[in-house]
C-alpha cells in the first residue's frame, strides 16, 4: 500500500509526466523482461540440472491446475455453444456447422488463449508468490550467496515444465470444452452428437496456429510470472503486488501474444 | 477496574492460559511479564474481545465483557485503547489521518476538522512536523508515538500496551516510559503494559504480575518482586541465561 | 492535501460520467429508448408469421417505430371480409405519418434475408389521403412463404403429371384425331373462341408480369441484397399463378373436350387450320410459362451460388431439386401446364 | 474418515476429491457468511465515503489503461476469429453484428471480469491480507471501528461500481478495435460495422445482458477478494497464497455464474 501511497504523491505532476513515466517504466520492463527470457533460454541449453525439479513444477503447474482448468473449460464450453447456439437459431436456424465451426474456433483460438488466461492466474499467481516470498525472507539472496543464479535455478524448471504442460493442458481443456458445448448443443438445441462431432473445417492451420498459441503462452506466463516474483520488495504487501501483477501481466501479454499470433496466422493460412 | 477471572485459552491443542486471576486498580501503572510465548498479549487482547477465552469471566467496571458480541464490544474498546507492539498504523493512511480515524468515526467530525484536531493531538507526541508522512516513511520511535496518539484520542480510561518499548532504542524508550507514566500520574489513566524490559519494569511500574505457564506465578510490586527468591522469578527480574526457565 | 482529494474526486467523477456517456450512447444507438413523437398505428394480419413484439418498423429501409403489441384476434372477419387473426400495435414516429397513405401495404419481411423478421411499410399513392389509423385498421400481408410456395408449386406439378399420365392415350388420341381432320368445326371453335382468349390472355399477362417481375428482383438482388420484395412478389405471383390456374386448367380441359367432341364430327379445312392455330398458341403459350419457370430457377441459382448469406436461405438442396425438376418437367411436357382430369 | 490401511490409488483420488469439495464448500461458506455480514451493515447504510472514494479512485481511475489495453485488442481478435466465417458465407455486412453481439454479451464482460479480478481484486487481497498479517484489521476493532463497514463494504461497493464502469468502457472501446480491424482485415467499412451494430438484430437487452453479467461478476470479485484477504494467515508467504487463492476463486466462479447468468437471461 505505501508504495501506492508514494505513487499517488507522485501523480500530480500532468499528464504528460505521467505518460512519459509510464512510458519509460513501459520500455525498461520490456527490456528486464527480454533479459530475464534470454537468460531463461541460456540456462535451459547450458545450466545445471537439477534433477527432479522440472518433474516436480510440472506436477505443480500441471496436475495442480488440472481440476481448475477443467471446471472452467467445461463452463466455458457450454456457455460459448449456449450463446452462439441462441444467435444461429435467431438467425438461420441451420445447426449442421454448430459444432465445426466451434471446433475449428476451439483448436484455432479459445482452447489456447482462454485456457492461458485462466493458466495465467493460477500459475502466474502462484510462481509470482511462491517466488516473491523467497525474495521478501531473502531466500533469493542466500541462493546466491551459494553460487546459484535465481533464474537458472527457480526460473528454468518452471519455464520448461510450463511450457510442456500449457500444451498438455490446453489440449485437454479443448477437449473438456468441445466435450462440454456438445453435450450442452444435444440438451439445449437438439443436436445430434454425430452432427456436431464434425471436423470438417479444421485444417493443418488451424491446428499450427493452436499449437503455436500453447507454446508461446506457455512460455510467456512463468517468464512474466517470475520477473514480477524477482523484482519484489517490501514486506507481505510486495508479495502482494507482485503476485498482483504478475497476473495482470501474464494476462495482458496472452492478449496481446494472441493478436499478433492470431493476425500472423490470418496472414499464412488465408482462409 | 477490571478482574480477570480464571481466564482459560487454548489455541488447539496447546493451552496457553490456564486459569489466570487477577485485578488491576484504576489509575496504576500494571506489568505483565513473562517469557516470549507464555501469553501475555493473549491475554490482554481478551480485554478488547480480539480473542475470546475459552473460560473465566472478565469484569471491567462492573460489567462482564467477555461473552459480549463484536457489536457490543464497540463501548468497550472506546474505553480501553490498546498500543500495538508493532505500532499497527494503517499505513495506507498518514500520521495525521491515522490519528484523525477515531475522531471522524466516534466524534462524528468532519474529515477536515477531525486532522486539524489530529494534528494537535501530534504535538502532544511531538509528532507535528511529520503529521503528512507515511507510516512506512517513518522509524520505529516515531511510529510508536504516533500510535500512543492515536490511542488516546478518544481519551479513554485503560491503556494496553503490547510491549511498547521492544525494538526501541534506549532513548526512544525511556520516552515512551516516561509518557505512559505521565498518562497515569496526570490524565489517571490507567495502563496495563505487557513487556519484558527490566529497565520499564522497575521504573515505571506500580504493580506486576507475572505469568509462567499459563497461571500467575507471582503478583506485587517492584519491591516484593525484587524481594522474593523463587528462583523462576530471580533468573527472569535478571535475564540470566541459566535457570528453570525454559 | 486537499488538492490531492480534489484531483482524486476529480478523475473519480470524470470516470464514472464518461462511463454514464457510454451508457447513454449504447442506449440511444442500439434503440433502447427514443425521443421522437410517436403515434399508433393498428394493423390485422391473416398471419404475421415470426413477427415478435419489439421488432422494428420500416419504410424503405429506414426504422421509423416498433411492434409494441400483439393480439390474438381469432379469425374476426372485417369489414372487406378479410379474416384477421392477430392484430399488431405498431409506435410509428410522427414525422413519417403524412407519407403513409391510405392505401399504404403493410407487409412482414426480413432483414436482408437472414435475419429477424421485421414489419415494412410501403407509404402507398401519394394522391391518396393520409392514413388515419384511427378511423382504418389495414390489412397487413403476411411474410413470404416460401415453403407454402413450393409445396404448391409441387402440388401442382405433381396433379399436372398425374393427369398428364393418366390420360396419355386420350391425348394421343387427340392429335390424332386432330391431324385427320375435319370440317365442321368451325361452329365449335367458335362457341370455345372466348374462353381460349381468355385462357391466352391469362397467360399473356402472367407471362409478362413474371417477366418484370424476375427483371426487376434480378436488379434489385444485383443492386442491392436486399432480397425481401422480391420474395414478396414472388409469392404474390404464386399466388396469382394459384389464383389462375385453377379456371384456366378448367378452361384448358373444356376447350379439350369440346375438341374431343368436336373432332368426331366436324372436318373442313378452315376449322382445321384454327384448330391447329389453337393448339400451336396454347402450346406457345406454354413455352413462355416454361420460360417463367426457367427464370424463376435462374433466380434460386442465383440464390444458392449468390453471396451466401442468401445461399443459407435455399441451401436445402431438396427443394432446390424439386424446382429443376419442376421445370425440367414443364420444358418437356408443356402440355402438364393445363392438363388437369 | 476411515482411512485405508494402505492408501491405494483411488483412496488418494477419492480424498483429493473429498478435500476439494470440503474446500470449496468452506469457501463458498465463508463467502456466503461474509456477504450476509456485509448485506447487514447495508440497512441502514454505514459507510466511510473517504474510505469509499480512495477505493473507487484506486480500483476504477488505475484500471483505465488496461482496460482499454485489453478491450482494444479483444476487439481486434474477436474480428480475427470472425473473419474466415465471416468470409466463407460473404456476410460482410454482418460482421458489425457478429462482433457486437460477442463482445456485448461475452467477452467483455469476461475479459474485464478477468482483468479487473487480476488488476483489482488481487491487489484487494494482497492489501486486506497484508492488514491482517500486520495487525491493522485487530488494531481497527481496538479503536473500536468495525471491519466491516469500515474497509469491507467501500471495497465490495467499489469493486462492484469499477466492474461496472469498466465493462462499459471495454464494451465501447472493443467495438472500436473491432471495426477498425474489421477495416483493415476484410475491408468492411466503420459505418457498415456500425450498421451492423445498430440495424435491429441487437438491441439495449444485448449490452444490458452483458452489464447484468458485469455486476455479478463484481460481486464474486469483491466477495472472493475479500473473503481470502481476511482469512490470510502465515506472513508474507501467507499473503501470497491468498491472492493465488483469489484469482483461482474469482476465475472460477466468473466461468460457472456467467454459464448461469448466461442461461437465466436466455
Amino acid at each position: 500500500m505505501s508504495v501506492q501511497s508514494r505513487q499517488a504523491t507522485v501523480a500530480h505532476r500532468g499528464f504528460v509526466f505521467d505518460l512519459g513515466s509510464a512510458a519509460i517504466d513501459l520500455a525498461r520492463s520490456g527490456w528486464e523482461l527480454y533479459s530475464v527470457f534470454a537468460r531463461t533460454l541460456y540456462f535451459v541449453a547450458r545450466g545445471k540440472r537439477e534433477k527432479g525439479a522440472v518433474l516436480r513444477q510440472m506436477y505443480e503447474i500441471g496436475n495442480k491446475s488440472a481440476f481448475f482448468l477443467t471446471i472452467t473449460m467445461g463452463f466455458i464450453g457450454m456457455i460459448l455453444v449456449y450463446q452462439s447456439g441462441l444467435q444461429t437459431k435467431r438467425i438461420l436456424p441451420d445447426f449442421t456447422l454448430l459444432g465445426a465451426t466451434y471446433l475449428e474456433l476451439l483448436v484455432r483460438d479459445l482452447a489456447a488463449s482462454i485456457g492461458a488466461l485462466m493458466l495465467a492466474t493460477r500459475v502466474g499467481a502462484g510462481i509470482a508468490a511462491e517466488i516473491g516470498s523467497m525474495v521478501v525472507t531473502e531466500q533469493v539472496d542466500a541462493l546466491r550467496m551459494c553460487a546459484a543464479d535465481p533464474i537458472d535455478f527457480l526460473i528454468k524448471p518452471r519455464f520448461i515444465a510450463s511450457v510442456i504442460m500449457t500444451t498438455v493442458l490446453i489440449i485437454w481443456a479443448a477437449a473438456v470444452a468441445y466435450v462440454a458445448g456438445g453435450a450442452t448443443a444435444y440438451f439445449a438445441f437438439d443436436v445430434p452428437w454425430r452432427t456436431f462431432l464434425n471436423i470438417q473445417l479444421v485444417d493443418h492451420g488451424d491446428l499450427i496456429t493452436g499449437l503455436t498459441k500453447c507454446v508461446a503462452y506457455g512460455a510467456a506466463i512463468p517468464i512474466v510470472s517470475g520477473y514480477c516474483g524477482l523484482s519484489t520488495f517490501g514486506g507481505s504487501e510486495g508479495v502482494g503486488w507482485a503476485t498482483t501483477r504478475a497476473v495482470v501481466n501474464s494476462s495482458l501479454a496472452i492478449i496481446v501474444l494472441n493478436f499478433f499470433i492470431s493476425a500472423a496466422a490470418f496472414v499464412v493460412f488465408p482462409k | 477496574m477490571i478482574s480477570f477471572k480464571h481466564i482459560k485459552k487454548a489455541f488447539g491443542p496447546k493451552p496457553v492460559l490456564d486459569d489466570v486471576s487477577f485485578d488491576v486498580k484504576r489509575g496504576e501503572v500494571f506489568f505483565i511479564i513473562g517469557a516470549s510465548g507464555v501469553g501475555k498479549s493473549v491475554l490482554i487482547k481478551h480485554l478488547i474481545g480480539l480473542l475470546r477465552p475459552d473460560g473465566g469471566e472478565i469484569w471491567l467496571d462492573g460489567e462482564e465483557i467477555s461473552r459480549k458480541d463484536e457489536l457490543g464490544m464497540m463501548p468497550v474498546r472506546k474505553k480501553c485503547a490498546m498500543v500495538f507492539q508493532h505500532s499497527t498504523l494503517f499505513d495506507s493512511m498518514t500520521c495525521a489521518e491515522n490519528v484523525a480515524l477515531p475522531l471522524r468515526k466516534h466524534r462524528g467530525m468532519k474529515t477536515r476538522d477531525a486532522l486539524i484536531e489530529a494534528k494537535n493531538r501530534l504535538e502532544v507526541v511531538h509528532m507535528q512536523d511529520f503529521a503528512d508522512r507515511f507510516p512506512s516513511e517513518l522509524g520505529d520511535g516515531m511510529r510508536k508515538r504516533v500510535a500512543i496518539a492515536r490511542a488516546l484520542t478518544l481519551d479513554p480510561t485503560y491503556v494496553l500496551f503490547d510491549e511498547p518499548t521492544t525494538s526501541l532504542d534506549p532513548v526512544s524508550a525511556r520516552r515512551v516510559d516516561k509518557l505512559i507514566r505521565e498518562l497515569s500520574d496526570k490524565l489517571g489513566v490507567t495502563s496495563i503494559v505487557v513487556s519484558h524490559d527490566l529497565a520499564s519494569i522497575f521504573s515505571i511500574a506500580d504493580r506486576i504480575v507475572m505469568l509462567y505457564r499459563g497461571k500467575v506465578k507471582l503478583m506485587g510490586t517492584p519491591e516484593e518482586f525484587k524481594a522474593v527468591d523463587d528462583p523462576i522469578v530471580q533468573q527472569f527480574i535478571h535475564g540470566r541465561a541459566q535457570g528453570p526457565i525454559e | 492535501m486537499a488538492s490531492a482529494e480534489r484531483s482524486i474526486e476529480v478523475k473519480v467523477g470524470m470516470l464514472i460520467l464518461v462511463s454514464l456517456a457510454i451508457l447513454a450512447g449504447f442506449i440511444l444507438v442500439m434503440g433502447g429508448i427514443n425521443f421522437e413523437k410517436k403515434f399508433t398505428v393498428y394493423v390485422d394480419f391473416d398471419n404475421p408469421g415470426g413477427l415478435q413484439t419489439g421488432a422494428p418498423v420500416r419504410i424503405a429501409g429506414v426504422k421509423v417505430g416498433s411492434v409494441d403489441e400483439m393480439q390474438f384476434r381469432g379469425g374476426e372477419i372485417d369489414a372487406q371480409g378479410r379474416r384477421s387473426m392477430v392484430r399488431c400495435k405498431l409506435s410509428v414516429q410522427e414525422k413519417v405519418h403524412s407519407s403513409i397513405r391510405e392505401d399504404a401495404d403493410f407487409y412482414v419481411t426480413t432483414q436482408g434475408v437472414l435475419g429477424e423478421q421485421f414489419l415494412a411499410i410501403d407509404p402507398g399513392t401519394p394522391t391518396k389521403p393520409i392514413l388515419d389509423p384511427e378511423k382504418t385498421i389495414p390489412h397487413g400481408i403476411g411474410p413470404p412463404r416460401i415453403d407454402l410456395f413450393l409445396a404448391k408449386a409441387y402440388e401442382l406439378l405433381d396433379m399436372t403429371v398425374t393427369g398428364l399420365r393418366n390420360n396419355q392415350d386420350l391425348v394421343k388420341e387427340i392429335i390424332v384425331n386432330t391431324a385427320g381432320l375435319l370440317t365442321g368445326l368451325n361452329g365449335s371453335v367458335q362457341d370455345n373462341r372466348d374462353r381460349i382468349n381468355r385462357i391466352m390472355q391469362n397467360l399473356e399477362a402472367l407471362t409478362v408480369e413474371a417477366n418484370t417481375l424476375t427483371r426487376d428482383a434480378r436488379g434489385k438482388y444485383v443492386d442491392n441484397p436486399q432480397i425481401d420484395r422480391t420474395l414478396a412478389n414472388l409469392d404474390k405471383i404464386t399466388g396469382d399463378l394459384q389464383k389462375d390456374t385453377g379456371p384456366l386448367l378448367k378452361d384448358a380441359k373444356e376447350a379439350m373436350a369440346n375438341l374431343n367432341r368436336a373432332s368426331a364430327t366436324v372436318g373442313d379445312p378452315e376449322g382445321q387450320a384454327k384448330l391447329k392455330k389453337t393448339i400451336d398458341d396454347v402450346s406457345d403459350l406454354a413455352h413462355r410459362a416454361d420460360l417463367i419457370a426457367a427464370d424463376t430457377q435462374e433466380i434460386v441459382g442465383h440464390i444458392k451460388k449468390g453471396d451466401g448469406t442468401v445461399g443459407a436461405l435455399v441451401m436445402d438442396e431438396e427443394l432446390y431439386d424439386d424446382l429443376q425438376e419442376m421445370a425440367r418437367d414443364l420444358k418437356h411436357n408443356p402440355w402438364k401446364f393445363f392438363w388437369k382430369n | 474418515m476411515t482411512a485405508a490401511p494402505s492408501p491405494s490409488r483411488f483412496a488418494t483420488l477419492a480424498e483429493g476429491v473429498g478435500t476439494s469439495v470440503f474446500g470449496i464448500a468452506e469457501t463458498v461458506g465463508g463467502m456466503g457468511l461474509l456477504l450476509g455480514r456485509i448485506l447487514a451493515r447495508l440497512f441502514p447504510p454505514r459507510l466511510d465515503y473517504p474510505e469509499l472514494r480512495r477505493n473507487l479512485y484506486k480500483m476504477s481511475v488505475k484500471s483505465v489503461p488496461i482496460v482499454i489495453i485489453t478491450a482494444l485488442f479483444t476487439g481486434a481478435i474477436m474480428v480475427i476469429q470472425a473473419a474466415p466465417i465471416v468470409k466463407r458465407l460473404g456476410a460482410e455486412g454482418l460482421v458489425g453484428w457478429a462482433a457486437g453481439f460477442g463482445t456485448l454479451r461475452e467477452i467483455a464482460p469476461l475479459l474485464t471480469a478477468l482483468m479487473i479480478s487480476g488488476r483489482v481484486g488481487a491487489n484487494n487481497t494482497a492489501e486486506l491480507g497484508t492488514m491482517v498479517v500486520t495487525e491493522q484489521i485487530d488494531a481497527l476493532r481496538a479503536l473500536a471501528i468495525d471491519p466491516i463497514a469500515f474497509l469491507i463494504l467501500p471495497r465490495f461497493i467499489g469493486i462492484t461500481v469499477t466492474l461496472f464502469m469498466m465493462t462499459l468502457y471495454a464494451d465501447a472501446l472493443a467495438l472500436l478495435g473491432a471495426a477498425y480491424s474489421s477495416k483493415a482485415l476484410i475491408g468492411v467499412e466503420p459505418t457498415a460495422f456500425l450498421h451492423g451494430l445498430t440495424g435491429g438484430l441487437l438491441g439495449f437487452a444485448d449490452v444490458a445482458n452483458g452489464l447484468v453479467k458485469s455486476v455479478v461478476f463484481g460481486l464474486v470479485i469483491a466477495l472472493a477478494s475479500c473473503h481470502f484477504g481476511l482469512t490470510t494467515t502465515g506472513g508474507a508467504p501467507g499473503v501470497g497464497k491468498s491472492v493465488n487463492a483469489t484469482v483461482v476463486a474469482s476465475a472460477a466462479g466468473i466461468f460457472v455464474l456467467d454459464y448461469f447468468v448466461s442461461f437465466l437471461l436466455g
